[in-house]
C-alpha cells in the first residue's frame, strides 16, 4: 500500500481545513478525546435536539488522520438521528478495523461513502485509533451530556 | 565472533560490516532502523547462543545435581560473572538479574524503598526521566507519604544543576536520574549528580538504559548506588535486564518478591531468606535470557565499547548537521551534550502522520511521548519523531531519514 | 509442525517419535531425563520460531508505527490470545504475561493482597505448596496482619478435604492451591476446592504449574478466579508465564510494578493507569518468550492434551509399578491420586548420593525439598528423590532408573 | 570421571560408620551446620584447651559425602593449633573448589593426604557444599563458643 492511499488527497484538505472546527458556546452534550499516544487532544461539541445531532462541531489539536476524521464526522452526523449516528459509527469502526461491516441502511449510504477515504487506515494498525478518537468521543459526549467527561484511547 | 567485531576492537569499526552480523537486516534489505533507543537488533552470535543453549545445555539451575543442570547453572553464573565485569562491579553478588530497568527499578523501590522510606522524606528525580522512573516511585509515595521532588531542566534543555543542587538536601534520601535521557537524548552529568547526592547522605540509583549500550560504563568510578539497564536495548533477548546494587546496601534489603531459590528455609510460621543476589531472584530466572545476555556484552566488547561511543557521537554530529539545515525541521532542546538520540519536529507535520510516511520509506522511527509525558508537558509537545542509533547505522541512513522527510514536507506542504 | 505431534492428535503419540522434535537429545544421546517437573526440555519449533522471530521480525511492541514494530506488536498480541485458547479464558485481556507462576502469584498478593487484605482476614494455603505460594504470602501477611491458615494433609498425602472445608469460613478471603503438588505428584480436587472457596465468599487460586502442560484446562469450567503457569514448564522458553485472572477482578485491581505502557497518562503530581492487561504489564515484556510460549502451547495442542495427559498417567503406573516392586524403595505417599510425578525414598541412600550415582548412569531426576520444605518437614523427610515426566519420556527411561538405582544399593550395601 | 572416583571405599565406608560420631555434654565450642538443598544438618562439638583442639565430635545426618567429610576432618582436627586447623581448611577448601590450592607446611601433609579421598568432589559442583559443611560449621563452632550458632550453606 502506498502511503498516498491513506494520505489522500481529501484527508490531506481536512486535515489542514477543517470544518466545523470551533467550540460550541453552550452545548448539550460535549467531551474530551485523547490518545496519550501521540497526544492527540481533541473536544467534540454537541446540539442534540429531539433525538436528531442539530449541530456538532469540534476542537484541539492532532495528526492529519484525526483531524481528518472528525472534520468529515461532523460533516456527515448534522442532522442524524442518534440510532443513525450509531449506524454509522459501526460501519466506519468495521471499515477501519478491518472487520466485517455491518449492512448500512440505504439512506446512510451516501454518508458512509464520504468516511470511505479513511478505509485506508485499516492497512495501519498503528493509527486506527487515530481515526475513531472521534468517533469515541462523540459517544461518550452522548453519554455524559452538558458535564463533559474524557474518553482515553491507547 | 562476527569479522567486523573482531577487526573493529582497535581502530573503530565499519557498520556496514557490523550490519551482516544482524540477520533481519539480511532479512529485510533496505530498513533503515532508528529505533534502537526504544530496543536494538540482535546479532547472529546472540540468537544463536540462545538456540544453542536450548539444543545442547538446557535444564533448570541451581538445585540440580546432575550435569544438564550443573552446566545450565554454571553458564547462568558466568553470565553474572560477565556483567558484573561489563559494569565493572566489584563482586558478582552485586548483579541481580530482573526482566530490565523497569523490574529493576521496581526492586530498589519496593525493596530499599518501601523499608527506608517514610513521610517527610524526599526522593529526587528528574524531569528527564522515562515513566519507569517516575510512576514506582509515585505509587509508594502515595502508599507511604514522602515527598518526590523533581529537578527542571533549563533552557537548553539539560538539567539545571545549580537548582538540583538546591534541591538536595537533608531530607534527601534518594536521588534517582537517568544517565541519558531516552526523549531527547540529553546526557546528564550523573557523576557530579551522584557527588552531591552522596555529600548530603543521599543514595544514587541510575538509569543507564540508553547510556549503557552506548558509552563505558564503571559503577565503581561512578560510585552510584544502584545501577540499572535493559538487555534488549544492549543487543540482547527481550526478558532480561541487570539491577547492580553496592553489596553492603543489598544485603540490609528485604526482600521483594516471594518464592523458590530465594530462600533459606521455610516453615509455614518462619521463612529465612537467602543472600544476595538470590533473595532477590524468586522463582525460576529467564535462563535463556541471561546466557544471551553475556553473548550480546561479549559483542559489545568485542567490537569496543570506545568505538561505540565514538561511533555514536559521530552518527549524532551528522544527524544534527543534516537536521538542522533542513527548514521546518526542529531539533528538541537537548541540554550541552545530545548523544546517539535525535528527537525532532518538523513544521505541518504531524509525529504520527510524520513517523508512517517514513516507514513508507523503510525509515523506523518513533512517534510520541516515548514514555516521557512529564517531559513532553515541560517542552509543550504532545509528541515529537526521535531518531535513535545503534552500532548498525551508518551516515547514509540519516540521508535516507532526510530524504523521507522532505518527502512528507511536500506531500504535506500547502 | 513434526510429524510426531501430528499423528498424535487423534490416536495417543509414540513418545520416541516426540523426542525427535526436541535437539537436546540428539545432541545428548543417551541421556535419560526425568526432571521436567522442575523444566521441560524445548521442542525445535520453538526454539526456532524465537530464533526466526529475532531473524525476520523483531523491534519492540505497542508504540511503534512502522512495520517491524507493528508487526512484532501483533505477534505478542496474538500469544496472548493463543494462551487464554489455551486456558479458555473469556477473554485475552485476562492473560498478563509474568515472568513465571512464582511472579504471577506475587502480582496477585501485592495487587489484589494488598489492596484487599485486613488484619483479622484469612488466606488459606495446603500443606502441598511450592514456596512461590507461601512466601509471597507470608511477606504480606507481616506486612498486613492477615492469617495464613494450612489445610494439613492426611495420611495418604492428599489435601485432607474435611478438614480443609472447615478452615474456610465467613473470614477466609482467599485460598490458594496448587493443582499438582510438584513434591510428591498428588493431584489435588480443586474443582471442589474452589467450589468451596466460592460457597463462603472467599476466591481461588490454582497455581497450575504442574498440572497445565499435563492435562486440559479450562479456566471456565473451573471458574477459578486466578491461574498461574509457567512457560518452561510446558516446554516453552524461560523467563515467560501465564497470569489468568477474572476480567472483573482484574479490572478493580490496583496497578503493582510502575513504569511503561501499563499508564494511560503520567504528570509528575498523579497517574491514570491503563485497562488490564497492559495495567499489569510495565515495561517493556518478554516479547520473544511470549511468542516462543505460543509456539509450545500450539506444539501441546498439536500432540493432543488427552493424549498427553493419558501418556502422563500410563508412565505413572508403569513407574509405580516398577519402583514399589524394589525392595527398599519407598513412594513418598501422595493421595488418591499420583500423577506425572513420582518422588521416593531408597534405603540407606541419601537422596543427594543417589541423584550423583544416577547422573554418572545418565539418569536426570531431581533430589531435594523441591521448594516445598514445609510438606518435606510434615513428611519427616529432609529430602526426596523425584522423577518426572514429559512428553518425550518413554518406559525405557523408567527401566533405566530402575537399573541406575539397583546400582546405587549396591555401591551402599553394607 | 566415574562414580566410583567419588564414592571410593574409604568414602562408604566413613559415611557407613562415622568416627567421632556421638555429642559432647559440655563443649567449650560447638555450632549446627546446616544445608536445606539437601536438608543435611550436622553439629560440631568442639573441646579446645591452650589454643588446641583437645577433642571434636559431631552428630547429625547427611549425604555420604557430608558425613565422610565430617568424620575425615575429625580424625584430622584432633590434636591440631588453630592456626594448623585454618591451614588444612584453607588447602581442602581451595582442594575440592579446584581453585589453587595454598602450600601446606610439612608437617600437616599427612593429614592433608588423609583428606585427599574427598578430592573427587570437585567434578560435581553441586556436591561441594557438602563436603564443605563440617568445616564451615567448625570454622563457625570457633566464633560462637559455648552458645552455639547456626552457619547454614546452599
Ligand atoms: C507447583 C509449583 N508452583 C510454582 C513453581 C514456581 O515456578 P517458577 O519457578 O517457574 O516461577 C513451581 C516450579 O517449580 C511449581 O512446581
Ligand atoms: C531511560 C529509560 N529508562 C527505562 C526504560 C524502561 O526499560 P524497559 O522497558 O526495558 O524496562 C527505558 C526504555 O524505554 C528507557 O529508555
Amino acid at each position: 500500500m502506498e502511503t498516498r492511499d491513506l494520505y489522500q488527497d481529501i484527508i490531506l484538505d481536512h486535515g489542514r481545513k477543517p470544518r466545523n472546527f470551533h467550540a460550541m458556546e453552550h452545548p448539550s452534550h460535549f467531551a474530551h478525546g485523547h490518545n496519550p499516544l501521540c497526544g492527540d487532544r481533541i473536544t467534540i461539541y454537541l446540539e442534540l435536539a429531539d433525538g436528531r445531532v442539530k449541530d456538532v462541531s469540534f476542537e484541539g489539536r492532532g495528526c492529519a488522520i484525526s483531524t481528518a476524521s472528525a472534520s468529515l464526522m461532523t460533516e456527515v452526523l448534522k442532522g442524524k438521528t442518534l440510532a443513525e449516528a450509531d449506524a454509522l459509527f459501526k460501519a466506519f469502526h468495521a471499515e477501519v478495523m478491518g472487520t466485517e461491516i455491518p449492512p448500512v441502511p440505504e439512506p446512510l449510504q451516501d454518508d458512509f461513502e464520504r468516511l470511505a477515504p479513511l478505509e485506508g487506515v485499516k492497512a495501519y494498525p498503528a493509527r486506527v485509533k487515530c481515526a475513531t478518537l472521534a468517533w469515541h468521543a462523540f459517544e461518550t459526549a452522548l453519554k455524559s451530556g452538558a458535564v463533559g467527561a474524557t474518553v482515553k484511547t491507547e | 565472533m562476527s569479522v567486523a567485531a573482531k577487526s573493529g576492537a582497535r581502530a573503530g569499526f565499519d557498520p556496514r560490516a557490523v550490519k551482516r552480523d544482524f540477520p533481519i537486516f539480511t532479512n529485510n534489505p533496505g530498513v533503515v532502523f532508528l529505533d534502537s533507543a526504544a530496543s536494538a537488533q540482535k546479532p547472529a552470535s546472540v540468537i544463536d547462543r540462545v538456540s544453542d543453549f536450548y539444543r545442547h545445555d538446557y535444564a533448570n539451575v541451581h538445585r540440580g545435581v546432575y550435569r544438564l543442570s550443573v552446566k545450565s547453572s554454571e553458564l547462568y553464573e558466568n553470565a553474572r560473572d560477565r556483567a558484573a565485569k561489563f559494569l565493572n562491579a566489584a563482586d558478582p553478588s552485586e548483579i541481580i538479574f530482573v526482566r530490565g530497568a523497569t523490574e529493576g527499578i521496581n526492586l530498589v523501590v519496593y525493596s530499599w524503598g518501601a523499608a527506608n522510606l517514610k513521610a517527610g522524606d524526599e526522593v529526587l528525580i528528574t524531569e528527564l526521566e522515562h515513566h519507569a522512573n517516575i510512576v514506582p516511585w509515585q505509587i509508594l509515595r502515595d502508599r507511604i507519604g514522602f515527598t518526590l521532588k523533581v529537578a527542571p531542566i533549563d533552557a537548553t534543555g539539560g538539567i539545571d544543576m545549580a537548582v538540583l543542587e538546591s534541591l538536595i538536601g537533608p531530607k534527601t534520601k534518594m536521588v534517582a536520574v537517568t544517565q541519558l535521557a531516552n526523549a531527547t537524548g540529553a546526557l546528564v552529568p550523573v557523576e557530579a549528580i551522584i557527588r552531591l547526592a552522596h555529600a548530603k547522605g543521599a543514595l544514587a540509583l541510575i538509569d543507564g538504559c540508553q547510556a549503557a549500550p552506548r558509552m563505558m560504563v564503571d559503577v565503581q568510578a561512578l560510585d552510584c548506588d544502584f545501577y540499572v539497564f535493559s538487555g534488549h536495548k544492549m543487543y540482547g533477548p527481550t526478558g532480561i535486564g541487570v539491577l547492580y546494587g553496592k553489596r553492603a546496601l543489598l544485603q540490609e534489603m528485604p526482600p521483594w518478591q516471594g518464592g523458590g531459590d530465594m530462600i533459606l528455609n521455610v516453615t509455614f510460621e518462619k521463612t529465612t531468606f537467602q543472600e544476595p543476589p538470590a533473595r532477590f531472584e524468586a522463582g525460576t530466572p529467564d535462563i535463556s535470557g541471561a546466557i544471551g545476555l553475556a553473548t550480546a556484552l561479549d559483542y559489545i566488547d568485542a567490537l569496543g565499547r570506545d568505538a561505540i561511543a565514538a561511533h555514536e557521537a559521530e552518527l549524532t554530529e551528522y544527524g544534527i548537521g543534516v537536521l538542522s539545515r533542513m527548514p521546518g525541521v526542529k531539533l528538541v532542546p537537548a541540554g550541552q551534550r545530545r548523544f546517539g538520540i535525535l528527537s525532532f519536529g518538523v513544521d505541518g507535520v504531524h509525529p504520527h502522520d510524520l513517523a508512517t510516511i517514513l516507514d513508507q520509506h523503510s525509515v523506523a522511527v518513533r512517534a510520541g511521548h516515548h514514555c516521557a509525558q512529564p517531559l513532553m508537558d515541560k517542552l509543550n509537545l504532545a509528541a515529537t519523531t526521535r531518531a535513535s542509533f545503534g552500532v548498525y547505522n551508518d551516515e547514509r541512513d540519516i540521508d535516507s531519514l532526510a530524504a523521507a522527510i522532505k518527502a512528507a514536507q511536500v506531500m504535506f506542504a500547502d
